[in-house]
């Protein structure tokens, strides 16, 4: 009987770590499909980023500084689309600039695609301005003069020529920064932008916890953390985004990984239990 | 039979959904075991991702603000790539080290910058902690009980963590204490990111699933 | 100032200057070479130095009339000048992955069969890439082919390959998690504990579970008490227990790193900027 | 909120230049042969005893340096790889040091040739030992994890920066019962290690390790001087802590403590302002 009982906690301990793998795929899909609906508990970063957006008046300047590709693209995509859909519908200018690459061309296309949905013309509404190697210095340029720095959007017209721009000197014009990123540029924007430029924050859940001391010395306005902010933000404008599609997902594979946490040290401690014995 | 038209492959979009799958597969092979189909996919990405990424550096850099400006008679930006190739010596022997002179350029700038970053990244935190009171008196009379309570543990945190981050002196007695101290409450900072990371990690992957249940195959997907 | 491109006469003149920029850039080097080692590593620093004057000297300046002092007008320049040596150091990587790559194909060593994938792919994407944004700037034609070309390579293989790649990490995860996540110390448990808190009360589950499994009230009266058992019971929610570590225990934590990170920084933008720094420069 | 100049708050450039001189003296004073006192970290017996235990097993030691690439952290994690390498030596237990960066490769060579030579075992250093597997995270991940688990590594030290793969060397390690010490500046990877390994050196503890080791006048300099501005800080804490009590927290005092702004504050309530 010895034998037997320890065998089974030492099978658990070293199984096959592909079932494990299955576990986690089956898992997911099974509450992907599950029509649970559970209402989202807006959390305060939240709430102040969605409040520091309905303060915007139409006519309003923002930047979008969108640097994620697509390896972030289940956290950050539905951040920029809600972000997005907010700024569209409160008629707000807004013109859009990538330090990543790849990040130009997913941003550029998921604007164009929204664009349509809300009547916003390119040019007149919105603009983007390219892809920047060292966001520092893009920074410090666009703070000083705009148009001498950036010199034209994307697709090569003049930004003095875009109507967008109207009585945009530099960046001082602009009334906020949107930072939807995996990486850490949220501190360069909090420490080259103008004194009154507002900054929100939308990063991949990995970088969120690091936020929490700028929201408390006030030097981001709010945060959406990762897809499950996306979901809270999704629900306060009434939108079903990519967000609350993937929120069950989600909390229940945190369940999951809670309860294999909890076994692994169950197992060890009944093997050493059984060694003891 | 018209849901097996809209599922295989027939028109471009639906192509294009049926290449993401194949990608995404031969990546999760992986997960079986190394093999040569997964082998394959992993070279095309980094191909494809070191090919793309000459678009955007060429036309919204070196094209903007070098050879755009040329072509408008602005002679004096000339030199700044001639210079600046000077970096691509890194793999020579004889002459590696001339890269380093532009390497130096892009050092010294970034030090250089750091003098603002240091003032509006850190001071404005280090302004935010002092100005929490620790005790109710009329200078701030909007102050409550549970405020100076968080107030005393933000302080409280905040100096056991750095504390503990100091090397240049002996740790005893109280302040070895409060060192110990300083590194359990680190654990609750990391205790936060760790769940932070995880529920990070798991959005990516139901991010691919959601792809292959939804835009594959055509099952309408969560949200109740 | 500027040479009158409208002339063929000033488009030569530009021609020769920027050749003469590149004539004398490479003949240069011969010349730079025989420098001793001390003088190199002189040149390296002076060069270092200056680049940080630059910036460091137009922080610290007295301003002028608004928000101007007299260096001010040579930061946007200068950024321009960063950002063209920046995407030069950032093409360095892909010069520096192409030449192993190649290196392999020509030698034929080890697998070279992914490395000539890896090759045809770069040159398929790159001039699809280039032409694209090109393209965008009205600089050559677009035709059909192209664009169709661009959304196969970019939107459905390099996008999805893209986010497959790092999805992966998932499965690791949640593997590790099972397997070296140990509850050894007093440092781990308390670590796992408030992550544990974390991911729950983040999420919805987080107050579904404070309702019904806990039976705790769903919001507080706004004039209670706040030592009152119900604002107490109310602030047990897993919900408000995640919010209130976050905001109140995370974030001193978080400040701190900060300003270890911070200090730290700063000690090292003074050493980088003096080259003191043994082993780097 | 933010500064543009140090203008904005004259305060900042003060700050700026206190730490700044508290740095460039130490370094002063070390590279002119003072001996600058720095502690011996927990981290480091930690090492110490990892290293007792895994020579009883004879079994092969792994050093990982990840990803990280050829810089300032890379050198110094050589330095802690050279330490280990020094004291397994006297115990001729085998090693592997296994990096994914090409420039790493190299320098790594000369750094353990040296460690043996110091260690008077010059016979024992094989170059083989010191591999570069792959410069791709997950390729060189697996790279890793098939060897720790092929040669049931008896203690597996991993220190620089690293990325997602951090959690498949520690799961692998576990799995083969080997002693972990880890050692990172990257703090997102820090709660991994910490769940998984033995031990975990965190953030600035790894550049107190390779200057308590390698003994640097410009590390230990540093080093010194940056504890005098993080005291610096904690007596800036303090004081305005309980000033911002006692004034009131829109007190110019405090707003002179870094806000920017606050230099004029300051000037206008103390001299009338012009």
């Amino acid at each position: 009987m010895q034998t037997e009982r320890k065998s089974f906690w030492d099978r658990l301990l070293t199984i096959d770590r592909r079932w494990l793998y299955l576990a986690l795929f089956v898992n997911i899909v099974v509450f992907l499909l599950l029509p649970l609906r559970l209402p989202a508990v807006v959390s305060g970063p939240v709430r102040k980023f969605y409040n520091a957006m309905e303060r915007l008046q139409p006519g309003d300047m923002v930047m979008v500084s969108s640097n994620w590709s697509a390896s972030t693209i289940a956290e950050n995509q539905p951040q920029l689309e809600a972000v997005l859909r907010h700024l569209m519908r409160k008629k707000v200018r807004f013109t859009i600039m990538s330090v990543e690459a790849q990040a130009r061309d997913l941003s550029l296309r998921l604007a164009q695609r929204l664009a349509k949905e809300y009547g916003y013309e390119y040019g007149r509404d919105w603009a983007h301005f390219g892809f920047y190697t060292d966001l520092i210095v893009a920074i410090k340029g666009m703070t000083n003069d705009l148009h001498d720095t950036v010199k034209q959007d994307v697709k090569g017209t003049p930004t003095r020529e875009l109507p967008v721009l109207q009585g945009i000197q530099s960046l001082k014009d602009y009334k906020m920064v949107i930072d939807v990123t995996p990486s850490g540029t949220v501190p360069d924007w909090i420490s080259y932008r103008p004194k009154n430029l507002i900054v929100l924050y939308c990063p991949t859940s990995v970088m969120a916890a690091e936020a929490y001391t700028f929201l408390d010395s006030g030097q981001i306005e709010g945060m959406l953390t990762g897809a499950k902010g996306a979901q809270e933000y999704e629900q306060l404008l009434g939108v079903v985004g990519l967000g609350t599609r993937f929120i069950n997902g989600i909390q229940f594979s945190h369940v999951l990984i809670i309860l294999t946490i909890l076994v692994g040290n169950l197992a060890l401690l009944m093997k050493r239990l059984a060694q003891e014995a | 039979m018209d849901w097996l038209q809209q599922f295989l492959p027939l028109n471009e979009g639906r192509l294009g959904v049926w290449i993401g799958v194949v990608c995404t597969l031969a990546i999760y092979s992986i997960l079986y075991r190394e093999n040569p189909f997964y082998r394959f996919f992993e070279h095309l990405y980094i191909g494809l991702a070191a090919g793309y990424s000459l678009g955007p550096l060429f036309a919204d850099i070196i094209y903007k603000y070098w050879v755009d400006p040329l072509l408008k008679g602005e002679w004096y930006w000339a030199p700044v790539v001639p210079f600046g190739l000077y970096l691509y010596f890194i793999y020579n022997e004889r002459y590696g080290w001339v890269s380093r002179i532009i390497i130096g350029l892009l050092i010294g700038a970034s030090a250089g910058l750091f003098f603002q970053a240091f003032s509006s990244r850190y001071l404005p935190q280090l302004n935010s902690t002092l100005a929490k009171p620790l005790w109710i008196t009329d200078a701030n009379p909007d102050m409550v009980i549970s405020g100076v309570i968080n107030n005393w543990i933000f302080i409280i945190f905040l100096l056991a963590v750095l504390t503990y981050f100091t090397f240049s002196f002996e740790h005893r007695g109280a302040v070895k204490r409060v060192a110990t101290v300083g590194r359990w409450f680190l654990m609750i900072g990391l205790g936060a990111m760790f769940g932070n990371t995880v529920m990070a990690r798991m959005a990516l992957l139901i991010g691919r699933i959601y792809y292959l249940l939804s835009d594959w195959l055509g099952i309408p997907v969560g949200g109740g | 100032m500027l040479i009158d491109m409208g002339t063929t006469g000033g488009r030569v003149l530009m021609a020769l200057i920027v050749l003469g920029f590149f004539v004398l850039a490479f003949g240069l080097i011969p010349l730079l070479q025989t420098l001793p080692p001390q003088g190199r590593r002189a040149l390296i620093a002076i060069v270092t130095f200056l680049a940080g004057l630059f910036f460091a000297t137009e922080f610290f300046l007295p301003l002028t009339e608004d928000d101007k002092n007299f260096l001010t007008p040579g930061v946007v320049p200068a950024q321009r000048v960063l950002q063209v040596i920046g995407s030069l150091a950032l093409g360095l990587g892909t010069y520096g992955l192409i030449r192993l790559h190649l290196r392999n194909v020509v030698q034929k060593r080890g697998q070279w069969g992914y490395s000539v994938v890896l090759m045809l792919a770069f040159l398929t994407m790159a001039t699809f890439s280039i032409w694209n944004t090109l393209a965008e700037k009205k600089l050559v034609a677009q035709p059909e082919f192209q664009k169709r070309g661009f959304t196969l390579l970019f939107d459905y293989t390099l996008v999805q390959l893209d986010a497959s790649m790092f999805s992966i990490i998932a499965f690791y995860i949640y593997s590790a998690a099972f397997r070296a996540f140990r509850v050894r110390s007093i440092e781990a448990s308390i670590l796992m504990f408030t992550a544990i808190v974390v991911m729950l009360g983040i999420v919805p589950l987080g107050a579904y579970l404070s309702d019904h499994l806990l039976g705790l009230p769903t919001q507080v009266s706004p004039e209670a008490h706040p030592f009152s058992l119900e604002s107490i019971l109310y602030s047990l929610r897993l919900t408000e227990i995640a919010s209130w570590l976050l905001n109140q225990l995370n974030a001193p934590v978080q400040r701190a790193i900060e300003f270890g990170v911070g200090i730290g920084g700063l000690a090292m933008a003074i050493r980088l900027w003096l080259s003191l720094e043994r082993g780097i420069t | 909120m933010s500064y543009q100049h140090a203008a904005d708050n004259w305060f900042s450039a003060i700050i700026i230049a206190l730490i700044a001189t508290a740095v460039l003296l130490n370094i002063a004073r070390a590279k002119a042969g003072a001996q600058l006192y720095i502690r011996r970290i927990p981290g480091l017996d930690a090492i110490d005893e990892a290293i007792g235990r895994s020579t009883e097993m004879g079994r092969p030691v792994t050093m990982i340096p990840g990803l990280t690439a050829f810089g300032v952290v890379a050198v110094q994690s050589l330095t802690i790889f050279k330490y280990i390498t020094k004291q397994i030596a006297k115990f001729v237990t085998p090693m592997r040091l296994l990096t994914a960066n090409a420039t790493v490769y190299a320098v790594a060579q000369e750094a353990i040739q040296d460690a043996y030579n110091e260690a008077g075992r010059p016979d024992l250093y094989d170059p083989d030992n010191v591999r570069f597997l792959s410069d791709r995270q997950f390729a060189f991940a697996s790279g890793v994890a098939g060897l720790i688990q092929r040669e049931r590594v008896a203690a597996s030290f991993m220190f620089g920066e690293f990325f997602a793969e951090s959690l498949i060397f520690a799961e692998t390690g576990n799995i083969v019962g080997a002693i972990q010490i880890a050692g990172t500046v990257s703090f997102t990877q820090v709660p991994f290690f910490v769940a998984a390994c033995d031990y975990t050196i965190i953030g600035d503890e790894f550049y107190a390790t390779s200057a308590y080791l390698s003994r640097e006048p410009v590390l230990l300099g540093s080093l010194v001087g940056q504890d005098i501005a993080k005291l610096l800080f904690v007596l800036t804490i303090i004081v305005g802590a309980i000033a911002s009590t006692t004034l009131g927290q829109n007190h110019w005092f405090i707003k002179l403590l870094g806000m920017p702004g606050g230099w004029d504050a300051f000037w206008k309530a103390v001299f009338g302002g012009q």
